[in-house]
């Protein structure tokens, strides 16, 4: 891990120099003990900064999209001829790369305008497991070491398996090495468990129809529209979100309990061929609403129905904007 | 017996959305061949299955439609 | 030579199947007035008929009905149906075209279509449409969505029956109400014409039943004794049957005479609204058949509730009352507005013999009148009644009655003459009645002035008389004595005319009658008619009526002022319905009408004949032969709210002026009934392909549920046998039907599909794929589906008579014979030249070649032998529809170039007038509900529906109408849109599919936007669906309407764009097909370009010597260029690329490397006419051995005359090198031809040559067939070889020799070759998938380009502006690559001749503050009308090729694309509003 | 691309307890009106089947 810190750090720090980069999106400590987050590195003074460890989490793609929008909307006040090229770097683990191909398949940037520094992932620590898994108590500090995460708590120094607080996403994931990437930092990981990867997603198939809806219900009455997931999602990128529209208004704002099943349904909806599992959503949201049921259910269709793993391939089309008549099961047809 | 009576005072509403050249057209032909079939389908016309917005189910459901044909 | 300035800018298009459709569309959109006359009633040909297309089982009516709904709505096409042309004069430019009308019987402008009239209808007739299968009505339409969409009525021309019926009432049409069991309707349709159903039922002379061609087949139908029937059902109904009355006239007319004539005059005088008074002189009213018919015959009772109706209409009968004595003849003419004399003949006509004054003569008119009047009169016991007429019969038979024991007739000649009806005779005879013939009384023998007989003399019969009878003569010295008690002369009658006053004026003639006029019955002087016996003298009753009720129409318009005369002739007999085949009619005896028993009656005046009973009137009834087809019941009148329906329609002449003819009338199909050991047309699970076709469709005979015709059973075993009627010199075809493999193929694979078990095996010669994509079809029907393909032709069919399965005996490939049961047999029958080709071509003055089709011109096979008139279609040889349709473009072409000067001279241009400002209006919707006669008022409240519709926002006016469509409503409409300010219109009612545009128009007329219309469609989609729950159909109407008006109040008026056009054509290569296409745009005014690859123009045509038809092509290449080149319009570069194509439809730029530099080209259209690639083969020693050649190679050596030639002596042909194999599994489809047109050539050039064919199948297709049949008789050998076993080429030395299994002798043979000939196939050209990324579009498997359709739009790509011609479209023949150039021309024309695009207005937008420019709509989009705009980072449409599909609408998470006229707010107002 | 969108959204709508009957997809050509009937009908005996609807519906919600 150190290893490759330093090697990301000296990366980061060349791309600067040659200018090769404007920025770079990667990870920082957290001001929390045992957290990173997120942070823009301009300078190579800046880039001693980066981290990368099992406690990097949001995926910074979201900030890809977020930057270059803003250096668009920027370039739109200047006169032709003095804009400016931006180049985005991008510390990009596997499910990040996903991200951006979805990025560029929906041809939000072109490829030269990100420079992706990819990393391997062994996978990153559930904060809420975490926590559940010590009881619930505050960490005043804490650190990783080896397989081990040892923390000092309120209620006396605690230590945790690694593997036990891995995020849902990481364990079964099988895209933790970069699928696409400018330059690599470190060896490519050991493989995670994708053969589980929906194992939960079946089982929860396997309930009555009430019982799925009851859970449904449940889950979406703990948000509380505060939109953190949306925020956090790379594949979250509209203008305008449908939720937000008038003219007409999809969902209402209102108190409504439908309305916010509906938000989701069709939040979740969305991700159609573009969810990368992540996991963003899920480690933001404050309600600790059980979303990856839901999508990890849109991606087990998206394979099983079309063959497509969102993000998965460069030379892959948006699921959606075709069809194959030979392929594709009719299964769903209705024959009186 | 109660049961009974009250499936007989509900009736389903169901809202079929369908393309104009080809269900909507059979539907035509259906009433011009004076084919009988039951009154709870409510029709809303579209150009062709691909303008159908998967929202406009998920509207229907919300708003109270018992089913929701999509029918190109 | 017609000058330019004179041509006519319009096209008559003869026969309006797909070709006619596709041409008239053609020419209308590029500005040509079309009248499109087509025989039957509706357009649409074969195709209408079809389930599904080949190759890619598209459902033919869904790609057909949107080309008829805009046929039928264009505003320059009118269509003429059931037209026939009759003569075309004049010049090219401007011909007269004389056409003849056969009427429809239904005013096409007033029906809605309802089909109210179809299930009023009694007569039931075969569907043609459905192959014979099912059972249609009279009145009809072929099929829902025909256009015109309204009904016809099928007539043969009047029924005998009616036609022989003095008063003409519709016989057969209340013999078929009888039938169906209607029979109030059936006696007021009687009544209609004769107020003596009664009557007539029992004492009728009944011409009509001798008219009746049943009575040919075996014994008429019992007419009469059905009138009765329903005469009496009424009589003793509860209520009786009273016609309306009209309103009062105020007017008084005096009718003379209580008789059948005079109260029939009354009845229909009193209906029309006069006061009829009636003056009788006896004390009973009913004239003769009060006093005349006797009561056995006639009841009085009877009589008199007959009369009772008359008077219950009104009419006031004043008994006892005689003219002259009681009140005086000008009395009357002062006191009435007009007079009808009708007062019988009741004076007998004397014997003139000696002694008749004396007793014990009393005449026959007297006796019956003082019997009948209640007196009794004796006559003793012989009694002689003299005469053989109605009247004496009445005499004998009452003698009899009255107590008489020797009662006998004296008749001077024989029963045969006698005109006394045949019943009375038979029953008079029955009751023992003798008939003394061929006897005349000379005097009466008395004694003290009393009778005591009669001295007759003998007579015999000599020549005829006036009246066609034979005259009786006097056998001289015969005389002899009866001796009888009693005589009653019975001979005749006349009238008494003694109370007209010569004061009156009025005329009589010499035999003592009123004179009269034939037609109105009005004598000579103004306001007095006549009728009945008193002016013809003794008639019938039912002559005496049909006077009484044509003198009641004379009166009617004599006091309303009106010409009498005006309409009222007409020659009954001019279209008489007798000329039907009646030899397979199966005999049905007449049901036995129920008499009393001749001993019984004999003694009483009780009623002799019962009457039938219900069972026994519908039995008889339904023996009727329906000679007419309509059955003139007018139940449909009745019925019809829209009064569209019009009997009396007649034939009709016009002429038109045309600039060009179309000829299409499309083909007929092979009567199977030819090749009768297929057995078609007697055993019944033997069906032709298109009976077939009309099984698999879902609105056939049997709703797509494929069934046995015997049982009605799934079948499992189904055969197809092909070429019956093809390729059969045994009926004189030789030809090939060019469709039939395939069709097979496709009803044997949609069988499979339909019903599962199915076991399809189709019987072949060769199987001929050779369209586009054909092979991966057949080949599809073999692997996916498993049908059986075996290469055998059945020698016999045989029914198995238990199962009605049918045995089919075939000899295989090694020569053994199998014995096959199979469940069903479809025989694959071949077209024919239309049937009435040669009557056709006369009238158009064209040539038909051998077979009977049209004769075309080898350099342009849409033109025709007559300049100015053009073929497509079939007429022109057998073909596919992409063929025809490209024809049929060709042939649009072709007109339009001739008349392109005069384009736009005769259309309508639309008139709109200007729209109303709605800025600060607000939404102020109304709403019209429509009732659609009783469609859908009889199931939906409509009126609560109306009630309910003013609840809703924004509504602010509500109507309900009897029909919304009409006329009158739609002036309504716009009054109101007018008054009341409205800014949307919603209508309740059908479905938009029919009426939208409709409505739009009148709101467009209005002022309003067209958009702002919206359509609730509770008719199709409730009323119709739901009869028989009127209170759900009523709420879910309200429901509909809701959900429009809510979705009304987000329309929003729409403009649709404008884009200026180009007028210059790109034509990327110069091949045939590309300077074809140059040279007919020059011809129709337009300027191109052709860009060249190579150095020269011709592309592969520089190869071809001749074709296989004897074209010099050569010389034809020479010509083209020469034109090409001195043709100021058309630009040439040679040896040039096209690097890059900018733009779209109407406004390209094309960037072209030519020697010269680049160069830019702007036009409005691209033509892609790059054509295709010879193959080059790397099997059989090609390149390595000098021997082997390819076919082009040959024709080389041949036509270059090349000396090495003579030394040939053995050539073999190997077909199907690189085509039809894993690599390129399609068909090259003229290698055959190729193959044999070299085969006969060398054959010519040297008889003694060894000639040997190795082929795959032979795909001599359509007339190439001829040529085939020549190289076999030319003693070319043919031998056959599948895929998995071809033929080797060996060399050794200098030698070559090709091995080949031969299945024939099962064996392999080795066959020496001085050449081997390759027929190495097309590959696509290479360059096809660059060009077609720069245009947008695509490429199908092989690398052919993708054609917009494969059926109908053979040329157009998907993206608008783009066409394609020639080889790059798949591999075809130098004259099909003609035709489809002129055909890519007449698209691209559609283009080049509009000045300005005009885009739907339903196109989708971009809102851009949402789009995140993704770019998924324009992956999604077909039509590649929305891209995203890499500068403003957004989505753009493109409204001129935007089709309104709204698939990219869906496709955008962002909401940002949206569609309008169903955009989100609109459909979503919808889906709130479903509660 | 429309069967997709139909098919993936159905499946998610069972998936989470929206009865599969409630959302159905068919196809009916111009010239099956019959077809259409039977569409219809059977489609209203699976809807009558599963009773009113109950989930994500505003009223109940």
């Amino acid at each position: 891990m150190e290893n490759i810190e330093t090697k990301l750090r000296e990366e980061a720090k060349r791309l600067l120099l040659e200018k090769k980069v404007d920025v770079i999106i990667g990870y920082e400590k957290g001001t929390l003990p045992l957290t990173a987050t997120p942070c823009f590195v301009t300078t190579p003074e800046e880039a001693d900064n980066l981290v990368w460890n099992h406690l990097c989490t949001q995926n910074p793609v979201k900030f890809v999209h977020d930057l270059i929008t803003q250096h668009k909307n920027a370039q739109k006040r200047v006169k032709p001829e003095d804009r400016k090229k931006k180049v985005i770097g991008v510390v990009a683990r596997g499910c990040a790369t996903r991200s951006l191909i979805i990025q560029l398949q929906e041809r939000q940037y072109e490829r030269a305008d990100v420079y992706i520094i990819g990393v391997p992932c062994e996978g990153y620590v559930d904060g809420k497991a975490l926590k559940s898994a010590i009881g619930g108590v505050d960490i005043t500090e804490g650190s990783i070491d080896g397989d081990q995460i040892k923390m000092k708590t309120s209620d006396g120094d605690k230590a945790v398996a690694l593997k036990d607080v891995l995020a849902a996403s990481c364990r079964t994931c099988r895209f933790n090495n970069p699928i696409i990437s400018d330059t690599m930092v470190g060896s490519p990981a050991a493989a995670m468990n994708p053969d589980a990867e929906y194992n939960e997603v079946k089982e929860f198939e396997g309930k009555t129809v009430e019982e799925r809806w009851a859970y449904y219900s449940k889950e979406m009455e703990k948000c509380i529209r505060c939109n953190a997931c949306r925020q956090a999602c790379p594949s979250c990128y509209c203008p305008t979100c449908f939720a937000e529209q008038s003219q007409p208004q999809w969902v209402g704002i209102g108190e409504d309990k439908t309305d916010t099943q509906v938000f989701q349904l069709m939040r979740l909806y969305h991700m159609v061929g573009r969810c990368v599992d992540c996991g963003s959503c899920v480690a933001v949201c404050p309600m600790g609403v059980d979303l990856r049921k839901f999508l990890k259910k849109i991606d087990k269709d998206g394979w099983e129905l079309f063959g497509n793993r969102a993000g998965s391939s460069m030379d892959d089309m948006p699921p959606l904007g075709k069809y194959d008549e030979h392929h594709d099961k009719e299964d769903f047809v209705f024959n009186p | 017996m109660a049961e009974n009576l009250a499936s007989k005072e509900w009736e389903p509403k169901i809202v079929a959305i369908v393309c104009n050249w080809c269900t909507y057209a059979g539907a035509d032909l259906a009433g011009i061949s004076r084919i009988q079939y039951p009154t709870n389908v409510r029709i809303i016309r579209v150009p062709c299955t691909g303008r159908i917005n998967p929202f406009y189910i998920v509207k229907a459901l919300q708003d109270g439609a018992d089913g929701v044909l999509v029918s190109g | 030579m017609v000058k330019d300035n004179e041509k006519v800018g319009a096209v008559m298009v003869v026969g309006s199947g797909i070709a006619g459709i596709q041409a008239s569309l053609d020419l209308a959109n590029s500005g040509m007035k079309v009248y499109v006359v087509e025989n039957e009633i509706s357009i649409g040909g074969v195709m209408a008929q079809l389930d599904k297309t080949f190759p890619t089982n598209d459902c033919s009516a869904c790609i057909l009905s949107p080309k008829l709904v805009e046929v039928g709505r264009h505003p320059n096409v009118v269509i003429k149906t059931r037209r026939t042309v009759e003569s075309v004069e004049g010049e090219p430019g401007k011909f007269k075209v004389k056409l003849t009308s056969a009427p429809r019987y239904v005013d096409l402008d007033k029906c809605t279509g309802c089909g109210d009239c179809e299930k009023v209808c009694p007569i039931s007739v075969k569907s043609t449409f459905n192959g014979n299968l099912s059972e249609r009505k009279a009145i009809y339409r072929h099929f829902p969505q025909a256009i015109p969409s309204g009904f016809a009525i099928d007539k043969l021309g009047t029924s005998p029956c009616k036609a022989q019926c003095p008063t003409h009432i519709s016989v057969q049409g209340y013999v078929a109400l009888i039938a169906e069991g209607k029979f109030k309707e059936a006696l007021k349709l009687i009544k209609q014409d004769n107020p003596f159903p009664i009557v007539c039922g029992r004492v009728c002379n009944h011409p009509c039943e001798t008219a009746c061609m049943r009575g040919k087949v075996d014994e008429a139908i019992d007419i009469m004794h059905l009138k009765r029937f329903v005469a009496d059902l009424d009589l003793n109904g509860d209520t009786r049957y009273l016609p309306e009355k009209k309103e009062s006239k105020g007017r008084k007319v005096a009718v003379v005479g209580a008789g059948p004539s005079g109260l029939t005059c009354a009845y229909y005088l009193a209906i029309e609204g006069y006061d009829v008074e009636v003056f009788e002189s006896l004390p009973v009213a009913g004239g003769w058949l009060a006093v005349g018919i006797p009561e056995y015959r006639l009841p009085k009772n009877v009589l008199n509730a007959e009369i009772q109706v008359i008077k219950d209409l009104g009419v006031k009968i004043h008994l006892n009352t005689r003219i002259g004595t009681d009140i005086s003849f000008d009395q009357l003419k002062s006191d009435y507005s007009a007079i009808f004399i009708g007062c019988g003949t009741m004076k007998s006509s004397k014997l003139n013999i000696p002694g008749e004054d004396m007793a014990g003569v009393i005449h026959g008119v007297d006796y019956l009148m003082r019997i009948n009047l209640g007196e009794k009169v004796s006559l003793g016991d012989r009694v002689a009644v003299i005469g053989g007429g109605n009247v004496a019969m009445d005499a004998v038979r009452t003698a009899v009655r009255t107590g008489s024991k020797n009662v006998f007739i004296l008749y001077r000649r024989t029963r045969a003459e006698m005109p006394a009806s045949p019943e009375e005779i038979e029953e008079a005879i029955e009751e023992g009645i003798e008939m003394k013939f061929l006897v005349a009384p000379k005097r009466v023998v008395g004694k003290d002035g009393k009778v005591t007989g009669i001295e007759c003399t003998r007579m015999e019969l000599g020549e005829p008389d006036a009246s066609g009878r034979r005259r009786p003569v006097e056998i001289k010295g015969s005389e002899f004595i009866i001796e009888c008690d009693a005589i009653v002369p019975a001979i005749g009658q006349e009238a008494d005319l003694s109370f007209i006053t010569k004061e009156s004026g009025v005329s009589i003639n010499k035999w003592n009658n009123v004179d009269f006029d034939a037609v109105t019955f009005a004598t000579n002087i103004p306001g007095i008619f006549t009728g009945g016996d008193v002016s013809t003298g003794p008639q019938t009753v039912v002559k005496a009526v049909f006077s009484g009720k044509e003198a009641a129409k004379s009166i009617d318009r004599y006091l309303r002022g009106e010409d009498m005369k005006t309409g009222r002739e007409k020659d009954w007999n001019k279209d008489l319905a007798d000329k039907a085949d009646i030899s397979s009619v199966p005999k049905v005896s007449r049901e036995k009408y129920p008499h009393m028993k001749p001993e019984e009656r004999k003694t009483s005046f009780q009623e002799v004949g019962i009457g039938f009973s219900e069972a026994q009137a519908i039995a008889e009834a339904n023996r009727c032969l329906a000679c007419g087809i309509c059955s003139e019941c007018y139940q449909c009148v009745d019925v019809c709210l829209a009064k569209a329906i019009d009997h009396d329609m007649t034939v009709e002449e016009e002429t038109i002026e045309v600039g060009a003819v179309i000829a299409s009338p499309g083909f007929e199909i092979f009567d199977a009934r030819q090749r009768g050991e297929y057995g078609y047309g007697i055993y019944k699970n033997v069906v032709t392909a298109l009976q077939f076709e009309r099984i698999l469709s879902a609105s056939g005979p049997y709703f797509g549920h494929v069934q046995r015709i015997s049982d009605g059973k799934e079948p499992k075993k189904v055969a197809f046998i092909q070429c019956v009627g093809s390729r059969d010199v045994s009926c004189d075809n030789s030809w090939c039907s060019s469709v039939c493999c395939m069709y097979a193929t496709k009803e044997a694979i949609i069988g499979k599909e339909h019903a599962k078990g199915l076991e399809p095996t189709i019987f072949y010669m060769d199987i001929r794929a050779h369209g586009k994509d054909f092979d991966r079809f057949v080949t599809r029907a073999k692997e996916e589906y498993g049908i059986r393909y075996i290469r055998s032709m059945p020698s016999t069919i045989k029914e198995l008579q238990q199962t009605n399965n049918l045995l089919i005996k075939y000899v295989n490939q090694d020569g053994s014979l199998t014995e096959e049961e199979f469940d069903m047999v479809v025989l694959s029958v071949g077209l024919m030249p239309p049937k009435d080709a040669k009557k056709l071509s006369a009238s158009l003055g064209i040539e038909l070649e051998e077979h009977g089709f049209c004769k075309t011109s080898l350099e342009n096979p849409v033109q025709t032998s007559r300049p100015g008139v053009f073929v497509c279609g079939a007429f022109g040889g057998p073909k596919d529809i992409p063929e025809t349709v490209m024809e049929a473009s060709a042939a649009a072409a072709c007109a339009e170039g001739m008349l392109s000067s005069r384009r736009g001279t005769l259309i309508t241009p639309p008139d709109v007038p200007e729209e109303k400002d709605l800025r600060g209006q607000g939404v102020r919707t109304g709403v019209f509900v429509c009732h659609c006669g009783i469609n859908i008022g009889g199931v939906v409240d409509v009126p609560a529906v109306r009630d309910y519709a003013a609840t809703l926002p924004t509504v602010v006016y509500t109507a309900d109408n009897l029909f919304t469509c009409s006329q009158d409503t739609a002036v309504k409409m716009a009054e109101v849109i007018e008054e009341k300010n409205l800014t949307r219109v919603v209508v309740a009612s059908c479905s938009p599919r029919t009426h939208e545009g409709l409505f739009q128009e009148n709101c467009e007329k209005a002022g309003l936007n067209r958009y702002l219309f919206e359509m609730a469609n509770i008719r199709d989609q409730n009323s119709w669906v739901h009869m028989h729950e009127p209170e759900k159909a009523t709420e879910k109407a309200k429901d509909l309407l809701r959900m429009a008006v809510a979705k009304a109040q987000y329309l929003k008026p729409l403009k649709p764009g404008q884009l200026a056009v180009n007028h210059q054509a790109l034509i990327i290569g110069g091949g045939l097909a590309g300077m074809t296409a140059a040279l007919s745009l020059a011809d129709q005014g337009f300027a191109s370009f052709i860009v060249e690859k190579e150095d020269r123009l011709g592309g592969n045509y520089n190869h071809l010597y001749k074709t296989l038809e004897g074209l010099d092509t050569r010389s034809h290449l020479k010509g083209l260029l020469e034109k090409i080149y001195n043709n100021p319009l058309i630009t040439v570069v040679t040896s040039s690329q096209i690097k890059k194509i900018d733009g779209f439809i109407g406004n390209y730029k094309t960037t072209v490397e030519t020697k010269e530099g680049e160069k830019i080209f702007e036009h409005g259209v691209v033509l892609v006419a790059i054509g295709a690639y010879e193959n080059q083969p790397k099997e059989y020693l090609y390149g390595q051995n000098t021997k082997v050649k390819t076919q082009r190679e040959l024709e080389v050596l041949l036509y270059e005359k090349d000396p090495k030639l003579a030394a040939v002596k053995k050539v073999v042909m190997i077909q199907c090198v690189g085509s039809r194999d894993k690599e390129r599994p399609y068909c090259s489809r003229y290698c055959c031809s190729e193959a044999i047109k070299n085969a006969l050539e060398l054959k010519a050039a040297n008889p003694s040559r060894d000639i040997t064919i190795i082929y795959r199948d032979i795909r001599t297709f359509a007339f190439k067939e001829d040529y085939y049949k020549k190289a076999r008789e030319a003693n070319i050998k043919f031998i056959s070889y599948e895929e998995n076993r071809k033929p080797e080429v060996l060399a050794s030395g200098d030698k070559v020799e090709v091995r080949v299994f031969d299945p024939i002798l099962n064996e392999s043979v080795t066959l020496p070759a001085d050449i081997v000939a390759l027929s190495v196939g097309v590959v696509p050209n290479p360059e096809n998938a660059a060009i077609g990324n720069m245009l947008k579009v695509p490429t199908n498997q092989d690398g052919f380009f993708l054609e917009a359709h494969v059926k109908l739009r053979p040329v157009d790509f998907a993206t608008d502006g783009v066409f394609m011609c020639g080889m790059s479209h798949s591999p075809k023949f130098s004259d099909e690559s003609i035709t489809q150039a002129n055909a890519a021309v007449s698209r691209a024309c559609l283009v080049l001749s509009l000045d300005f695009i005009e885009a739907e207005g339903k196109t989708a937008y971009v809102n851009k503050d949402r789009c995140s420019a993704c770019g998924l709509c324009e992956i999604n989009c077909p039509y590649s009308a929305i891209e995203v705009d890499v500068k403003e980072a957004c989505a753009a449409v493109n409204t001129v090729l935007c089709k309104g599909c709204g698939v990219c609408t869906a496709s955008c998470r962002m909401n940002a694309v949206d569609l309008n006229g169903f955009n989100n707010e609109e459909v979503l107002a919808q889906i709130y509003n479903i509660n | 691309m429309a069967r997709r969108k139909f098919a993936t959204l159905k499946s998610f709508l069972n998936y989470i307890g929206v009865e599969g009957d409630r959302t159905i997809f068919t196809w009916v050509s111009a010239s099956e009106g019959d077809r259409f009937a039977q569409v219809i009908k059977g489609v209203t005996a699976k809807v009558r089947a599963l009773g009113p609807a109950n989930k994500l519906v505003k009223k109940f919600g």
